[in-house]
C-alpha cells in the first residue's frame, strides 16, 4: 500500500498518513481495517476456489479416479467451510461495509472502532485455525457438520474446525454489532433514515441477521465439540439424542447466514443501477424496507433445508409457505432494479456490466428457489445437483458479481487510481460466461438425480459433467484477471477525481483515497438519496 | 445525565425477589398437576422483568432503539423456540 | 474536585464522537446487542431443554427428583443478593462515591465465589452419585438412558452458566482494579455500568435455570 | 447425439407423473419471467444508452406498480405452495393395504427384508402396479432412500423408524441413491429397484428359498428371549397382553394415550421405562445392546402379527377404568 505514487504524495490521505507494520496492525481507521479484510478475504477466496477446481477435475470421470473418497469428502467440505465463512459472508460487509458506512452517513469512524480492529483479529485467529485443519489433515464433515456422522463417526479435525468457525462467527457478530450501533447512532445531521443510501439499508439488514443468528450456529457447533471432547452427548442418538434438532439448530442461522451473504450485494447494485442510469433508484422506499423483509422473514424458514429429513408434515408445509413469503421482497427489489433503467441515460462501464449480470443470475437463482420452496418438487430435487446449482447461482452469480461490481465502483475511491476499463469489461464477460457454462448444466444433472457430494457417479451424468469442469476453468481465469489489474492499477492506474463516476452519496463528497478523519468538517445533509436529477447528466469518465 | 435512582428502590426489588424465589420453590411442593411448569414459569418471567426493568434500567433508557433491541431479542428466542416446536408436537400426528 | 473530572471525562471522549451523551447512548446500545447475542446462544440450550422435555416427560422428571434442591434454591439468593450489591455499585459511582463503590464490587465477587463454590460442590455430589454422564454413569431407576440425557442438558446449562459466572467475576475484578486506580468518576463510569448489565443477564439465565431444571418433581429426595 | 445422456429423468411411478406436471408448470411460469426480465433489462440498456439519450426522464416510483409486482407473484407462489403440499401429502401418507418391506441402512449399504423373509443387499424386487410401504431405519448415521425414477426420497435415521411408499407403474430396473452424505462411500452406497411384472415377481418369490416369514423369525426370537413368560396372552401376565395392540392408542401410565406404532414398540423394547402402560410397573429390562436392527424388525413383524379381535378402545389388561392415582398431565 505504501507504494502509492508521488503525484498524491502531497496531500495526506488514510493511506500515507502513517506508514510501518505498526500502523497497519493496530490500526482503528475503519479504511484500514478494510483494506487487511481485503486482503485477508482475497487469500481466503483463492484457497476455496483451488478446491473447487480440484473437485470439478475430479468429476471429469464417473469413477472417482483423481482422488480417493476421503480427500474429495474432504475437498468439498473445506470448499463449503473456506468459501462461506471465511469469503461470503465478511466480504461486502467487511470490506465495502467497513470502508464505506462510515462515509455514507458523515461519520468519522465507526462506533467502536477497537471492537472493528477486535473483529479483524478474531477473523485471522479463526483463519489461522482453519489453515491449520486444511494443513494437517482437514475435515470431512461437510460445511453442515450433520451429527451423528460429526460427533460420532468421523475421525478428521472437527473440533478444530468447530472452533475456527465459532471465532469467525464472534468477528461477524462484532461488525454486526458496530454497524447497528454506528447506523443508529452517529448519523450526520440531516442525513435522516429516508435519505439513507440503499447500501447502508442493506447493511443494517444484514447486521440484524449476523447479531441474532451467528449466536445461534456457535451453541450448536459447540455442542458438537462437547459430544466429542467429553462425551456430553446432547445429539447422542443410544440417550435418545435427536439429529434433527442440530439440523433445526444449525439451519435456524444457516439460512438466514445465505441472506447475511445476499443483502450486501443487493445493496451494492441498488448503488450502481442508478449511478449508471443517471436517474433515482425507482420505488426508494419499497426496496429499502424490501431488506428489513427480508432479514426478518429470512428466520421464519429454515426448515425447508429439512423437508426430507423426518420433520412432521405439518411443520414442513408451514415453512413451504413462509419460505414463499420471503420470496416476495427478493422480487420487489429485481422488478425495482430493471424499473429503473426504464427511460434512464444508461452507461456500459464495468460496474454496470457486473450489475446487470447480477439481476440475471440472481433472477434465475431466486427462480429455482421457488421449485425448492414447493414441498413436492423438494422432495426429488433436494440433495442432488439442483440445490448445487441454486445456491451457486445465487452465492457466485449474484454475490460474487456484486462484489466485483462494488470493488470496481469503489475502487477509485479506495485507491485513488483507476482501473484499465476494457480489462475490467474483458474480465466481467469471461466471468459471465464461465459462470453459466459451470452451473447451468448442473441443473439438469440434478433433476435427473444426480446426488451431491458424490465421488463417483453412474455414466449417464458424465456429458453434463465435463460442460461444468470446463466452465469452471474459463470461470477460474476470469477471476483472476481482476486481482492482476487492480494490482496493477495502485502503480499505472489513471488518477481518479473525487467522483469519477459522477455518482450521489456522501462518499464521493470527500478526496479520493479519502483524509483519515473522511470529512474536514462533518457534512450536512439537505438533499434525498439519490438525487441525480440535480448532478452532471454524463458520466465524467467516460464522458 | 441519566436519572439517578434510589437505593431504596433497589432493596424494595431485591426483596421482591427474595419473596419470588421462596414462592416458587414451596410451590414446587404443591402438586398443582398440569400447571405446576405453567406457575414456575410465571414466576421466572416476573423476576426476569423486575431484573431487566429495573437493575438493567430498561425502564429508564432515553434511546428508544436499545428497547427495541431488548424486545427484539426475546421475540427471536420465541421464534426459535416455537417454530422448532412445532415439528415436535405435530411428529406424532400424522 | 469536579474540574479534573470534568477534565477526566473530556479525556475519555473518544475522538470520533460528538459528545459524551453520545458516547454513552452507543456504548449501553453496544452493549444491550452484545447481550441479545447472548440470549440467541443461551436460547438454543433452552431450545434442546424444551424439545427434550417434550419427547422424555417421564425421564425429566425421575432427574429432575436428583437434583439437590436446597443447593440451588440458595444458590439463586446468593445470585440475585450480587446482583443487588452490583446495581448498588453502579449507582454509587454515579454519584462520585469511589470508595463504596469499591466495597459493593468486592461484596459481588465474594457472591460469585460463593456461587460458583456451591455449584462445585453439588457438581461433586453428582459425581460420586454416579450421575455424571458417560460410560461410569448408571442410574437405577426409570428410563436411565433418558435420564442420562437430562443429565447431559443439566450439565451443559449450568456449565456454560458457570463459564458466564467466571467471565463475570473476572469483569468486576478488572472493574474493581480500575476503580481502585482512580479511573472512573461520576462522569465517566461506561464500563462499570456495561459490567452491571453484562452481570444481571447472567443472573437472569439463572432465573429460568432455577425452575427448569430444579422444581420439575413435586417431592424431593435430597 | 449420446448413446446416454438423458435430459428428463424416466418415469416410473405414480407418483413421479405427479411430480412432473408440477414441475414442467414451474418451468414454464419461472421461464416466461426469467426470459422476459433479462429481454427488459438488454432492451433498456440498448434503448437508452447514453449515446442516444440527452436526458434521464426522473420517476420516482409508483405505489399502484409496486403492489401489482408484490401481490401477484405472491397470488402465484401460493398455488406452487398449495399443489406442493397435495403432492407432498399423498406422498407422506401411505395407503393402508401396502405390501410392507423393512429396510435397515448401514454405512455404505442397503440391507432389505421382505415380509416372507427374502433378505436382498442393495437390491429391491417389488411387483409392478402394487403399493409398496418402506419402513427404514439406519444403525449409525442419517442416508436417505432416493430412487430418482419414482421422484421419491426419504432420509433414514438412526433410533427412529421413517416411511416411504411408492406405486410402480412401468417393469425395469432404476438407480437407487443414498442422498444424505454419510462418510467415505457414501457415493458407493447404491443399488437398483428392480420393478417385476406379477409372474415374475411370482417366479422370484418362489426361488428366494427365505427361511420363512420375518414374523416367523421374530415369534422364534420372542420365545427365545423369555418375553413369553411377562406378556402372557391371557391377562394374568406381568407385562401387557400384546394381543391386537398394533395400531391402536394405548393408555399410559401418566395419563398420555399414544398409537401403538412401530416406533412406539422400538422404544417399548429398547427404553421400556419411557412409556409405561397404564396400570403396569416398570419391571421390563432394557434390551438395547441385547438385540440388534433386524432382530428388533422380526420382532416388530411378529407383534404385527397377533391380530386379535377388533377391540376399539386402548388396549390394557385392567378394566378400562382410568388410572385414578396419575393425575392426567399435560407436558
Amino acid at each position: 500500500m505504501a507504494t502509492a505514487s508521488a503525484i498524491t504524495a502531497e496531500r495526506e490521505h488514510y493511506l500515507n498518513a502513517d506508514y510501518g507494520f505498526r500502523s497497519w496492525l493496530l490500526t482503528t481507521d475503519h479504511k484500514r481495517i478494510a483494506l487487511l479484510y481485503l486482503i485477508s478475504i482475497t487469500f481466503f477466496f483463492f484457497i476455496g476456489g483451488f478446491f473447487a477446481l480440484l473437485i470439478r477435475l475430479e468429476l471429469l470421470t464417473p469413477q472417482g479416479d483423481l482422488v480417493q473418497a476421503d480427500t474429495y469428502n474432504k475437498l468439498f467440505s473445506m470448499h463449503g467451510q473456506v468459501m462461506i465463512f471465511f469469503f461470503l459472508i465478511p466480504a461486502v460487509p467487511a470490506v465495502l461495509g467497513n470502508f464505506l458506512v462510515p462515509m455514507m452517513i458523515g461519520a468519522k469512524d465507526l462506533a467502536f472502532p477497537r471492537i472493528n480492529l477486535l473483529s479483524w483479529y478474531l477473523f485471522i485467529i479463526g483463519g489461522g485455525l482453519m489453515l491449520y485443519t486444511i494443513l494437517t489433515g482437514g475435515v470431512d464433515t461437510g460445511w453442515t457438520f450433520y451429527v451423528p456422522l460429526s460427533t460420532a463417526y468421523l475421525g478428521t479435525h472437527v473440533v478444530l474446525a468447530a472452533v475456527s468457525i465459532f471465532i469467525a462467527g464472534f468477528s461477524s457478530i462484532l461488525t454486526g454489532l458496530n454497524f447497528i450501533v454506528t447506523i443508529h447512532r452517529m448519523r450526520a445531521p440531516g442525513m435522516t433514515w429516508g435519505r439513507m443510501p440503499l447500501f447502508l439499508w442493506s447493511n443494517y439488514a444484514t447486521s440484524i441477521i449476523q447479531v441474532l443468528g451467528t449466536p445461534v450456529l456457535a451453541i450448536s457447533l459447540s455442542l458438537v465439540g462437547l459430544e466429542r471432547m467429553f462425551h456430553l452427548g446432547v445429539f447422542n442418538p443410544q440417550l435418545g439424542g435427536d439429529p434433527l434438532l442440530f439440523q433445526h439448530l444449525f439451519w435456524f442461522y444457516s439460512h438466514p447466514a445465505v441472506y447475511i451473504m445476499i443483502l450486501p450485494g443487493m445493496g451494492v447494485v441498488s448503488e450502481i443501477i442508478p449511478c449508471f442510469s443517471r436517474k433515482r433508484v425507482f420505488g426508494y422506499e419499497f426496496v429499502a424496507l424490501a431488506s428489513i423483509g427480508i432479514a426478518v422473514l429470512g428466520f421464519l424458514v429454515w426448515a425447508h433445508h429439512m423437508f426430507v429429513a423426518g420433520i412432521s408434515l405439518y411443520s414442513a408445509m408451514v415453512f413451504s409457505f413462509f419460505s414463499y413469503l420471503v420470496a416476495v421482497p427478493s422480487a420487489i427489489k429485481v422488478f425495482n432494479w430493471t424499473a429503473t433503467m426504464y427511460k434512464g441515460k444508461i452507461y456500459y462501464s464495468t460496474p454496470m456490466l457486473y450489475a446487470m449480470g447480477f439481476i440475471g443470475l440472481f433472477t434465475m437463482g431466486g427462480m429455482t428457489g421457488l421449485f425448492l420452496a414447493s414441498l413436492g418438487v423438494d422432495v426429488h430435487v433436494t440433495d442432488t445437483y439442483f440445490i448445487v446449482a441454486h445456491f451457486h447461482y445465487i452465492m457466485v452469480g449474484g454475490m460474487v458479481m456484486a462484489y466485483l461490481a462494488g470493488m470496481h465502483f469503489w475502487w477509485p475511491k479506495i485507491s485513488g487510481r483507476m482501473y484499465p476499463e476494457a480489462w475490467g469489461k474483458l474480465a466481467a464477460l469471461t466471468i459471465f460466461i464461465g459462470f453459466n457454462l459451470t452451473f447451468f448444466p448442473q441443473f439438469v444433472l440434478g433433476w435427473t438425480g444426480m446426488p451431491r457430494r458424490y465421488h463417483a457417479y453412474t455414466p449417464e451424468f458424465q456429458v453434463l459433467n465435463v460442460l461444468s469442469t470446463a466452465g469452471s476453468t474459463v470461470l477460474a481465469v476470469g477471476y483472476l484477471l481482476p486481482m492482476v489489474y487492480f494490482l496493477w492499477s495502485l502503480r499505472y492506474g489513471k488518477e481518479a477525481g473525487d467522483n469519477p463516476w459522477g455518482a450521489a452519496g456522501l462518499e464521493w463528497k470527500t478526496a479520493s483515497p479519502p483524509p483519515t478523519y473522511n470529512f474536514e468538517e462533518t457534512p450536512v445533509v439537505t438533499w434525498e438519496a439519490y438525487n441525480y436529477d440535480d448532478l452532471p447528466k454524463e458520466v465524467p469518465v467516460v464522458g | 445525565m441519566e436519572k439517578v435512582i434510589s437505593a431504596k428502590l433497589y432493596f424494595t426489588v431485591w426483596a421482591a425477589l427474595m419473596c419470588l424465589t421462596a414462592a416458587t420453590a414451596a410451590l414446587s411442593y404443591v402438586n398443582m398437576g398440569a400447571l405446576s411448569p405453567v406457575v414456575a414459569l410465571v414466576i421466572a418471567t416476573v423476576k426476569g422483568s423486575l431484573v431487566v426493568l429495573f437493575f438493567m434500567h430498561a425502564k429508564y433508557i432515553d434511546v428508544k432503539t436499545t428497547v427495541l433491541v431488548i424486545v427484539a431479542g426475546f421475540f427471536w428466542l420465541t421464534i426459535l423456540l416455537l417454530m422448532t416446536m412445532t415439528d415436535y408436537i405435530t411428529r406424532a400426528w400424522s | 474536585m469536579s474540574d479534573s473530572s470534568e477534565a477526566l471525562a473530556t479525556h475519555e471522549l473518544r475522538h470520533h464522537f460528538e459528545n459524551m451523551e453520545q458516547q454513552r447512548g452507543a456504548s449501553s446500545m453496544g452493549m444491550w446487542v452484545f447481550l441479545v447475542t447472548e440470549i440467541m446462544f443461551f436460547g438454543g440450550m433452552f431450545m434442546a431443554y424444551l424439545a427434550y422435555r417434550y419427547e422424555y416427560f417421564v425421564a425429566w422428571q425421575e432427574g429432575s427428583q436428583h437434583m439437590n434442591f436446597w443447593i440451588g434454591t440458595v444458590n439463586t439468593a446468593v445470585l440475585i443478593c450480587s446482583s443487588l450489591t452490583m446495581v448498588l455499585a453502579v449507582l454509587a459511582i454515579q454519584q462520585g462515591r469511589r470508595r463504596l463503590t469499591s466495597v459493593m464490587l468486592a461484596v459481588t465477587i465474594c457472591f460469585a465465589m460463593a456461587f460458583m463454590v456451591l455449584k462445585g460442590m453439588e457438581y461433586h455430589e453428582h459425581w460420586l452419585a454416579h450421575e455424571f454422564p458417560g460410560s461410569a454413569f448408571h442410574f437405577a431407576g426409570i428410563d436411565p438412558r433418558h435420564v442420562e440425557m437430562f443429565f447431559v442438558l443439566y450439565f451443559v446449562m449450568t456449565g456454560f452458566h458457570a463459564l458466564h459466572v467466571l467471565i463475570g467475576i473476572g469483569l468486576v475484578s478488572t472493574m474493581l482494579y480500575m476503580n481502585e486506580r482512580g479511573h472512573f468518576s461520576a462522569d465517566y463510569h461506561n464500563p462499570i455500568e456495561n459490567t452491571g448489565l453484562y452481570w444481571h443477564f447472567v443472573d437472569l439465565i439463572w432465573i429460568y435455570l432455577y425452575p427448569l431444571l430444579y422444581l420439575i418433581g413435586h417431592h424431593h429426595v435430597s | 447425439m449420446f448413446p446416454n445422456f438423458p435430459i428428463w429423468p424416466v418415469r416410473a411411478a405414480t407418483s413421479a407423473s405427479n411430480l412432473d406436471a408440477l414441475f414442467i408448470f414451474l418451468l414454464l411460469v419461472t421461464g416466461t419471467v426469467t426470459i422476459m426480465i433479462f429481454i427488459l433489462v438488454t432492451l433498456f440498456a440498448l434503448r437508452y444508452r447514453h449515446t442516444i439519450v440527452e436526458k434521464p426522464t426522473p420517476i420516482l416510483g409508483s405505489l399502484a406498480l409496486e403492489t401489482t409486482w408484490s401481490l401477484v407473484p405472491f397470488g402465484i407462489f401460493l398455488i406452487f405452495f398449495v399443489w406442493g403440499a397435495v403432492l407432498y401429502f399423498q406422498e407422506r401418507t401411505a395407503p393402508p393395504d401396502s405390501m410392507e418391506i423393512y429396510v435397515v441402512a448401514k454405512q455404505w449399504m442397503w440391507k432389505l427384508q421382505h415380509a416372507d423373509g427374502q433378505r436382498e443387499i442393495n437390491e429391491l424386487h417389488v411387483p409392478v402396479d402394487r403399493n409398496v410401504k418402506l419402513i427404514m431405519t439406519s444403525q449409525d448415521v442419517i442416508h436417505s432412500f432416493f430412487v430418482p425414477a419414482f421422484r421419491l426420497k426419504q432420509d433414514v435415521l438412526p433410533g427412529r423408524y421413517t416411511t416411504l411408499w411408492f406405486h410402480a407403474i412401468r417393469p425395469g430396473t432404476y438407480h437407487l441413491f443414498c442422498a444424505e452424505y454419510c462418510g467415505t462411500q457414501h457415493s458407493g452406497m447404491i443399488g437398483s429397484i428392480v420393478v417385476m411384472n406379477p409372474a415374475a415377481y411370482e417366479a422370484w418369490l418362489s426361488g428366494g428359498g427365505g427361511e420363512g416369514s420375518l414374523a416367523s423369525t421374530g415369534q422364534k426370537l420372542f420365545q427365545q428371549l423369555g418375553c413369553g413368560s411377562c406378556h402372557r396372552s391371557d391377562t394374568q401376565g406381568r407385562g401387557p397382553n400384546l394381543v391386537g395392540v398394533f395400531g391402536k392408542p394405548v393408555l399410559l401410565e401418566d395419563g398420555r394415550t399414544v398409537v401403538a406404532d412401530e416406533n412406539y414398540v422400538r422404544e417399548s423394547i429398547l427404553n421400556p421405562g419411557a412409556k409405561i402402560v397404564a396400570g403396569f410397573k416398570n419391571i421390563m429390562p432394557s434390551f438395547q445392546g441385547v438385540v440388534n436392527e433386524e432382530q428388533l424388525l422380526s420382532l416388530i413383524a411378529y407383534v404385527k402379527s397377533l391380530q386379535g379381535s377388533q377391540q376399539a378402545e386402548p388396549v390394557s389388561n385392567r378394566p378400562a377404568v382410568p388410572n385414578t392415582s396419575a393425575q392426567p398431565r399435560v407436558k
